[in-house]
C-alpha cells in the first residue's frame, strides 16, 4: 500500500487521529485512549500487516511526554510512525504494546526508566539501566543532576 | 652393588638388605616406607609442575602462540614461579561454608590420586608396590577422587560449584565403568593383573597390537573415557569455565586450589601412565618381530626413558583433545558413555574372549 | 537393520569430524612458523607504528622552538569532551595594539578519546598526531600535557 | 500442646532457584547480569539486568554537535564502529540533502564489510570460547588482526575508529589499503577453512547447537531480532537489501537466510556472511572512482527543524538512529535503536526449557555486546 492509500486507511479507522508532515515516514498522532485497539488492528488486519515494530522511542517534548513508535510491516514494506502524546509531564501514561509487540517490553522500560513515561498494563514495569531507587527520569530535559553529570 | 639403569632389581634389593643389617625390622620397613614416600612426593611435584608448563606450551603451540617465556630458558620455570605465588596467596575464608569439609575436599583430591601412583610401575623394579590385584587397586584409587570433587562442590555453599559437583559425580561415575571394562579386555588377553606381569608379558610385542582389533578399539575407548575420569576437556563439564566459571573449585584460592589443580594433572599422568602401560608395553622397549638389529638399538634405550616416553605421549594426545575440541553437554556426555562407549566395550570384551580362546592373537 | 547401519555411520562420521579438527591444531602445532605472537617489551627497538598512527595530540615546533598555533580556540570548541584548554595570553604589539596569543596550550591526555577533531579543525595546520603509545604513567596529573613547548613562539607567517 | 505447623510441601525435583549470571561471568562478554532461574540444569526462566555499563550517550548527544556525536556512537557497538558511524553520517547528510562523492561511497561499503567481518571473526571466536574450544578464540584473533592492522594503517586506530565524518571521511584512505585489502581477502579465504574445519563440520558442535534456541519467524519479527539472529528465522531484514545505503544498489550479494532459527543456523548465517562480505569487497575494491574524499560542508552544521531516522545494518542487526532537531547545531533529542538490546529481549523466551550449557550457546549465538545495550 502506498503512502497516500495508507493514510486514507488509517484516518478511516482513528478519524481524530492527526496527520503530521514528515518527509520520510507517514505520521500520525493518536490519541492514548484509542491507541492499543488501534495497535491490535493494524498487526491483525491483512492489508496492514505492520507487525515489526522496529523502533520505541520517548521524547521529552517539554509540555508533555511522547511515545513513538516507528513500525514496518515485513510482507508489504511499508512503514508507518506513530505518536503518542500523554496529558502532561508528571501523570501521563500510555497503554503498553508489548502484548502486540514483544520487542515493546524491554523498550517500554528504558522509555519508563529514562523518560518516566509510564506503560498501563505492562508486565514488569521496573527501572532497566538505573538502580531501584534512582530519583528523577535522566533523559528529560529538566532533568539535574549535579554529581554524576561532567559539564565542560 | 650392581647397578643399572635397564634393571632396578638389584639396586632395592641392595637398599633392602643394607637397612635390615642396620637396623632392626621394624625401622628397616618404616625406614623404607619413608624413602618411598619422599620419593613418590619428590616425583609428583616435579612432574606435576612439569606437565602444567608442558600443557602451556602445548595449547600455545597449537594456538600459534609462544606461551610462557619469559620466567627461565623457554619460560621453563614459569610453574615454579606459579606455585610460589600460589603458596603465597591469600586464603580466602568462605562465610556460610562447612569449614571442615571445604578443607578436607582438596586433601582427598590430592590423596587419591596420590595412592593410585603406588602401584605404577616406572622401569623393571621401579615400583612401591607390586599387587596381584594392580590393576583393580588403581581404578579403585583413582575414582576416589570424585569424592573430594562432591564435597568440594557441596560444602562451597556455592551454586556453581555444586552444579559442577553433581556433574562430576555422574560423570566418574559412569566413565569408570568404561575405564574398568577396557582395561578388562586387556587383562583377559594377559591373564592377570598385576603390572609387573602385564608388563611381562608385552616384551614380545605391546598389547595394542598382539590384541588384533578388540585390544585398538579398548584403547581408543579408554582414552575417550580416561580423559572424562580426569575432568579435563572435552569432558570438563565439572569445571566448565564457561557455564560455571569454575566449576567445583569456584570458591577456592591459594595453595587450596594449587592442590585441585595439581590432582588433575596427576590424574592425567596416571591415567596416561596405564594407558602405556597396559596397552603400550609400560617399560618394555618397542620391539619388531625378527629385526634383531633394530630391537638392540632399542633395548638400548632406558626402560625409564620407554615409559616416560609413552607416558608423555598420550598425555599430548589427551592434550590435544582438550585444545581442539568444544564441550559436551551433560546429557550428550552421558548419552556417549551408556549408549557409545558402553556397549561397544561390551562387545569388545566379547569379541577379545572370542579371540584369546581360540589362541588367534600373536 | 538400518538403525543399526545408521548407528555405525554416526561413529564413522563422528570420528571422521573429530579428526578433521585434530588435523588442524596438530598442523599448527608442528608449524612453529606460524607463530604471530609478537615479543613487546623486547621488540621496542624495531617496533614501528603506521604513519597514520594516533598515539596522542602533539604541536609540532621547528628547529627555531617556533609553532603554528595562533590560540584561535577553535580546538577547543571543537573538542567533544574538553580534553583540550587554551589559555590566552595579551602581549603589547610594536604599533600599540594588544594582540592576543597563546600561552599554554593544554591537553588531558586522559580524556581524549582519539577523534580527530581537534586536528581536523585546526585553521592553521598547528596539531598533529604524535607516534607515542606508552602512556602508562602512575599519577594521573602526569596525563595533563602542555603542547606548546616553553619559549616558543609562533612561526612569523601564520595570519588569523 | 505444641501446635503443629504445616509446612508446604515441596517436590524437590520441582524446586526452583536462582543463579546470577554474571555481572562477570566468562560467556556474557561484558557486564551483563542474567538472573536465571533454574530446575536442576533447566532453565526456566531468565531476567536480564542491564545498565552497568550505561553511559547516558543519549543524554550526551544532546549537548553535542553533529560531529561530535560520531565519536560517542564508536562506543556503542565497539565491534562495528564503522557501521554506527555511518548511521550518523547518513542522518546528516540525508537531512541536508547532501550528495556525497562516489568515492566517499565506495570507500564507506569496503570498510564496513571489511568491519563486519572483523566483528564476525570475533564474533566466532568467541563462540568458540563458549563452546568450551578455546582454541578457536586465537584463530579468530589471528585473523582479525590483519584487519585492524588495515584500519591502523589507513585511519590510525584498531578498534575506535572516528573515521566517518558528516559529508564524507576524516582523510583519504591511505595508499596501500586497496593491496591490503586484497592480500587479506586472499588471506582469510584459506583461513577460514581452519574455522569450517575445527568448529562447523565438529559434531560435538554440532549435536550442542542444531535444534537448540529455535526462535520461530513470528517470534523474530515480533521481538525485533534483526541481523544474522533474525536471517537465521527467515525474517528477511537486511537493511542493507531492502533499503540501500553506500553502493550497496550497485553490488550483488545474497541476503543469507535461514529456515530453522535454531543456534546452529544463526552460527551459519555469520559463517556464510563473512562469504558475502569478501564478495562485496572484491567486487567494489578495484573500482574505487577517483575524486574528493569529503563532500563540502559548512563549518557549524544545523539539520533544519523535524524528525529523521536512519537504518543501517550493522554487524549484528539493524541499527536505527532516531533524531529530532529543532535547527541548533545540537540535536534536540537523540535514539539509537540498538540492535542488541532488541536481540537481547528474545533470549529469554528461547531459553526456556532448554540447559545452562544451551543458554551459553544460545547468548554466544545471538552475540550480544554490552555496551551497545547500556549505550
Amino acid at each position: 500500500m502506498d503512502n497516500a492509500a495508507l493514510k486514507e486507511r488509517i484516518l478511516g479507522l482513528v478519524p481524530d487521529a492527526e496527520f503530521q508532515e514528515n518527509k520520510q515516514f507517514l505520521t500520525f498522532i493518536i490519541p492514548p485512549a484509542k491507541f492499543h485497539d488501534f495497535a491490535i488492528i493494524l498487526k491483525s488486519e491483512a492489508d496492514l500487516a505492520f507487525d515489526y515494530l522496529f523502533c520505541l522511542s520517548a521524547v521529552d517534548m517539554v509540555k508533555y511526554l511522547e511515545v513513538v513508535y516507528h513500525l514496518e510491516s515485513v510482507s508489504h514494506k511499508h512503514q508507518l510512525v506513530l505518536k503518542v502524546r500523554t496529558e502532561d509531564r508528571e501523570n501521563g501514561a500510555v497503554d503498553t504494546v508489548c502484548d502486540i509487540w514483544r520487542t515493546a517490553e524491554l523498550h517500554e522500560r528504558e522509555a519508563y526508566d529514562l523518560m518516566g513515561i509510564r506503560f498501563n498494563n505492562h508486565p514488569d514495569l521496573r527501572r532497566f539501566f538505573l538502580e531501584e531507587g534512582w530519583i528523577g527520569h535522566p533523559l528529560r530535559k529538566d532533568y539535574v543532576d549535579e554529581v554524576n553529570i561532567v559539564e565542560f | 652393588m650392581n647397578f643399572s639403569l635397564y634393571d632396578f632389581t638389584s639396586f632395592n634389593q641392595w637398599i633392602d638388605k643394607f637397612l635390615y643389617d642396620h637396623l632392626p625390622a621394624f625401622w628397616a620397613i618404616a625406614v623404607e616406607m619413608v624413602i618411598i614416600g619422599v620419593a613418590i612426593l619428590l616425583f609428583y611435584a616435579l612432574v606435576g609442575l612439569f606437565l602444567v608448563y608442558a600443557e602451556r606450551k602445548v595449547c600455545a603451540f597449537m594456538q600459534n602462540r609462544v606461551g610462557p617465556n619469559r620466567v627461565g630458558p623457554y619460560g621453563f620455570f614459569q610453574t615454579i614461579a606459579d606455585f610460589i605465588k600460589l603458596m603465597l596467596k591469600e586464603l580466602i575464608y568462605i562465610k556460610n561454608a562447612d569449614q571442615l569439609l571445604f578443607n578436607l575436599a582438596p586433601f582427598i583430591v590430592i590423596i587419591a590420586s596420590f595412592m593410585a601412583i603406588a602401584a605404577i610401575p616406572f622401569a623393571k623394579g621401579l615400583h612401591a608396590i607390586d599387587f596381584d590385584i594392580g590393576v583393580l587397586y588403581v581404578i579403585a584409587v583413582s575414582s576416589l577422587g570424585v569424592v573430594g570433587i562432591l564435597l568440594a562442590g557441596w560444602s562451597s555453599n556455592n551454586k556453581y560449584s555444586l552444579i559442577g559437583a553433581m556433574r562430576s559425580g555422574a560423570q566418574i561415575v559412569s566413565y569408570e565403568l568404561s575405564v574398568g571394562l577396557s582395561l578388562v579386555t586387556i587383562i583377559i588377553l594377559a591373564g592377570t593383573m598385576q603390572f609387573s606381569e602385564i608388563v611381562e608379558g608385552q616384551r614380545d610385542g605391546w598389547f595394542l597390537f598382539k590384541g588384533h582389533i578388540p585390544a585398538f578399539i579398548a584403547f581408543i575407548v579408554f582414552l575417550i573415557s580416561s580423559t572424562a575420569e580426569t575432568n579435563r576437556g572435552p569432558f570438563d563439564l565439572a569445571e566448565a569455565e564457561s557455564e560455571l566459571t569454575a566449576g567445583f573449585h569456584t570458591e577456592y584460592s591459594g595453595i587450596k586450589f594449587a592442590f585441585f589443580f595439581l590432582a588433575e594433572y596427576m590424574n592425567m599422568f596416571i591415567v596416561a601412565s596405564i594407558a602405556a602401560t597396559v596397552f603400550l608395553g609400560g617399560w618394555m622397549p618397542f620391539h619388531v618381530g625378527s629385526w634383531t638389529g633394530f630391537n638392540h638399538i632399542m633395548d638400548f634405550i632406558p626402560p625409564f626413558v620407554w615409559y616416560i616416553g609413552k607416558t608423555f605421549f598420550v598425555i599430548w594426545v589427551m592434550m590435544w583433545f582438550k585444545w581442539t575440541f568444544p564441550r559436551l553437554r551433560i546429557d550428550q556426555l552421558l548419552t556417549l558413555e551408556w549408549k557409545y562407549l558402553l556397549p561397544i566395550n561390551l562387545v569388545n570384551i566379547l569379541l577379545m574372549a572370542f579371540i584369546v580362546l581360540m589362541g588367534w592373537h600373536f | 537393520m538400518n538403525s543399526i547401519f545408521e548407528y555405525f555411520a554416526d561413529i564413522f562420521h563422528t570420528v571422521k569430524s573429530l579428526l578433521t579438527g585434530m588435523k588442524v591444531t596438530g598442523r599448527y602445532f608442528f608449524s612453529p612458523g606460524e607463530i604471530v605472537t609478537q615479543q613487546y617489551p623486547e621488540n621496542r627497538k624495531t617496533l614501528k607504528m603506521y604513519d597514520r598512527f594516533k598515539g596522542e595530540v602533539i604541536m609540532p615546533h621547528n628547529d627555531h622552538n617556533e609553532h603554528r598555533c595562533t590560540g584561535c580556540g577553535i580546538c577547543e570548541t571543537a573538542c567533544p569532551n574538553g580534553t583540550i584548554e587554551i589559555i590566552q595570553a595579551r602581549i603589547d604589539m610594536p604599533d600599540g595594539k594588544k594582540k592576543r596569543i597563546i600561552d599554554k596550550h593544554i591537553y588531558h591526555l586522559g580524556m581524549c578519546t582519539f577523534c580527530g577533531l581537534c586536528i581536523k579543525a585546526c585553521p592553521s595546520d598547528a596539531l598533529a598526531w604524535g607516534q607515542e603509545f606508552e602512556h602508562a604513567v602512575f599519577d594521573r596529573s602526569k596525563l595533563t600535557k602542555t603542547l606548546n613547548q616553553p619559549g616558543s613562539s609562533i612561526i612569523k607567517d601564520i595570519v588569523e | 500442646m505444641k501446635e503443629v505447623i504445616n509446612l508446604p510441601v515441596k517436590n524437590i525435583e520441582e524446586e526452583e532457584y536462582h543463579i546470577n549470571m554474571g555481572p562477570q561471568h566468562p560467556s556474557t562478554h561484558g557486564v551483563l547480569r542474567l538472573v536465571v532461574s533454574l530446575q536442576g540444569e533447566i532453565v526456566k526462566s531468565l531476567k536480564p539486568h542491564c545498565g552497568y555499563i550505561h553511559r547516558g550517550i543519549e543524554k550526551m548527544c544532546e549537548k553535542d554537535t553533529y560531529p561530535q556525536i560520531i565519536h560517542l556512537t564508536d562506543r556503542m557497538d565497539y565491534l562495528s564502529a564503522h557501521i554506527n558511524n555511518h548511521a550518523v553520517c547518513l542522518l546528516v547528510e540525508n537531512a541536508l540533502e547532501v550528495e556525497v562523492p562516489e568515492r566517499v561511497k565506495y570507500i564507506r561499503t569496503i570498510i564496513d564489510e571489511l568491519n563486519r567481518i572483523a566483528s564476525h571473526q570475533l564474533w566466532w571466536c568467541s563462540f568458540g570460547m563458549d563452546m568450551g574450544g578455546l582454541t578457536c578464540y586465537f584463530y579468530g584473533l589471528r585473523d582479525r588482526e590483519k584487519i585492524l592492522d588495515i584500519f591502523e594503517e589507513s585511519f590510525g586506530s584498531r578498534l575506535l575508529h572516528s573515521y566517518y565524518t558528516p559529508g564524507g571521511l576524516m582523510m583519504d584512505i591511505h595508499p596501500n589499503f586497496q593491496a591490503n585489502v586484497k592480500a587479506f581477502i586472499k588471506y582469510f579465504r584459506k583461513k577460514i577453512k581452519d574455522y569450517d574445519d575445527l568448529l562447523t563440520g565438529n559434531v560435538i558442535m554440532q549435536l550442542r547447537t542444531k535444534g537448540v534456541g529455535i526462535l520461530s519467524r513470528e517470534d523474530a519479527i515480533s521481538y525485533g531480532v534483526t541481523g544474522p539472529s533474525g536471517r537465521a528465522s527467515g525474517f528477511a531484514c537486511d537493511v542493507r537489501k531492502h533499503h540501500p545505503y553506500g553502493v550497496y544498489d550497485k553490488v550483488d550479494f545474497k541476503e543469507i537466510m535461514g529456515t530453522k532459527g535454531d543456534t546452529f543456523e544463526r552460527y551459519m548465517m555469520r559463517m556464510n556472511e563473512m562469504h558475502e562480505s569478501m564478495k562485496i569487497i572484491e567486487q567494489l575494491i578495484d573500482n574505487i572512482p577517483a575524486g574528493d574524499y569529503s563532500a563540502k560542508m559548512k563549518a557549524v552544521i544545523k539539520l533544519p527543524a523535524g524528525e529523521y531516522y536512519q537504518r543501517v545494518e550493522a554487524s549484528r542487526g539493524e541499527l536505527g538512529v532516531y533524531c529530532i532537531s529543532d535547527g541548533n547545531k545540537t540535536p534536540y533529542r537523540m535514539k539509537f535503536r540498538s540492535p542488541n538490546f532488541s536481540n537481547l529481549s528474545a533470549l529469554d523466551h528461547i531459553s526456556r526449557g532448554v540447559k545452562i550449557a544451551d543458554l551459553v550457546a544460545i547468548g554466544g549465538s545471538l552475540d550480544y555486546v554490552i555496551p551497545d545495550i547500556d549505550r
